[in-house]
């Protein structure tokens, strides 16, 4: 179940998949709030043509299932899944979704913000930007 | 025989992703820097140059953390996923 | 174009394709933000059967609207979706849908969370359940 | 004639959806509820309980407001979109 629910892939995700997916599991869920990471074509005003991720495995996934039981105990809600897309992603590719199922729309909101900020902060995933000044590893995040 | 493991812009200023190697009982992990420094001329730069996170079997400790036979060491250069 | 960001229909809607279309908008969307309610099994420990919604033709869509373009003033975001279901609907079917996108993920965050509560406040959108003990017209909202 | 909608618990309690009628000139908001109650009986202990907006053209207005020959009066319980 947890390994559906946190997953470092290559492969793209459906947002309705996963959504009706999370929905599946209690029908006690009234309220999903999705976050969905894409990869923009400007960053700090510079022209990117794509984007590359690295990660640790093993240790990236287990800071996303590390994520999603903080989650799950600091905030009411019911479930929460973390997807991130590694390796390379094209301009307007999705990157990273995150959804989260409560009984309440404010605790599902709050979740999922903490869940993209914890994930920016712990999690030890890399990105390089291809620009044409070449390729760079982005340091500061936002 | 501990394992380290270099990532991202790392991997490409180290040039290497992955080395084995041999230490004393009692290494800690600012004594395997200074190891790997004299091996690496590259991570004496970076590792001035601050913001690098080094994890001991996959979680993150201090630089006065003491490692052990087997241990798998990895150097983080600052996240960037989302 | 805003017929289609604002929307009261009785046909279900796609997550999926709506987030397409708003991300299809500007390539400047780096954070899409959704807002899915449902229709829960239980109110207030009441079972529920089925629940329909009656609204205000024209003045729904109107306030809909505003809502839309105050956000879009309020918050630096770049394109807001909303969809309201009405008629009937059955338990765990899909009532409302806000999709924001927006440069960066705080502000899609804000303004996704007060669209909705916008939406509860403003929006003549009434709602009917059907529980063993007959017919309720829910007065409360939480 | 102005038109007057009622919604959602309001057209089952009131038994119409919508009715048109007459009204002076200079008619208020609140005497054309007085005017309704007299027709509607329903309506009195709907509007002493309190809670119900009315909105002029899908407007929300207060009690005081003038309305016109040809304008929609609607009468509106609580919402609960969402």
């Amino acid at each position: 179940m947890d390994q559906d629910r946190i997953r470092v892939q290559t492969e793209d995700f459906s947002i309705e998949e996963e959504t009706k997916k999370l929905l599946a599991c209690s029908k006690r869920i009234g309220g999903v709030v999705n976050f969905l990471g894409t990869a923009r074509d400007f960053s700090k005003g510079q022209e990117i043509h794509k984007i590359d991720f690295d990660h640790y495995p093993g240790m990236a996934e287990k800071r996303l299932a590390e994520i999603r039981e903080q989650a799950l105990k600091d905030y009411d809600i019911i479930e929460v899944t973390i997807i991130h897309r590694v390796g390379e992603i094209s301009i307007g590719e999705n990157i990273v979704l995150i959804v989260v199922g409560a009984e309440h729309r404010k605790d599902a909101f709050r979740a999922c913000s903490w869940c993209i900020d914890e994930l920016k902060r712990i999690t030890p995933i890399w990105k390089k930007e291809t620009t044409p000044d070449g390729i760079v590893w982005v340091e500061e995040h936002p | 025989m501990v394992k380290v493991k270099f990532f991202a812009v790392l991997k490409g200023l180290v040039g290497k992703e992955e080395i084995s190697l041999e230490i004393k009982e009692g290494t800690s992990l600012n004594q395997l820097i200074e190891q790997l420094k004299a091996d690496l001329p590259p991570l004496v730069d970076i590792m001035q140059k601050g913001g690098i996170l080094i994890s001991v079997n996959q979680e993150v400790l201090e630089k006065d953390a003491i490692i052990q036979d087997g241990d798998e060491i990895a150097f983080l250069p600052p996240f960037a996923g989302g």
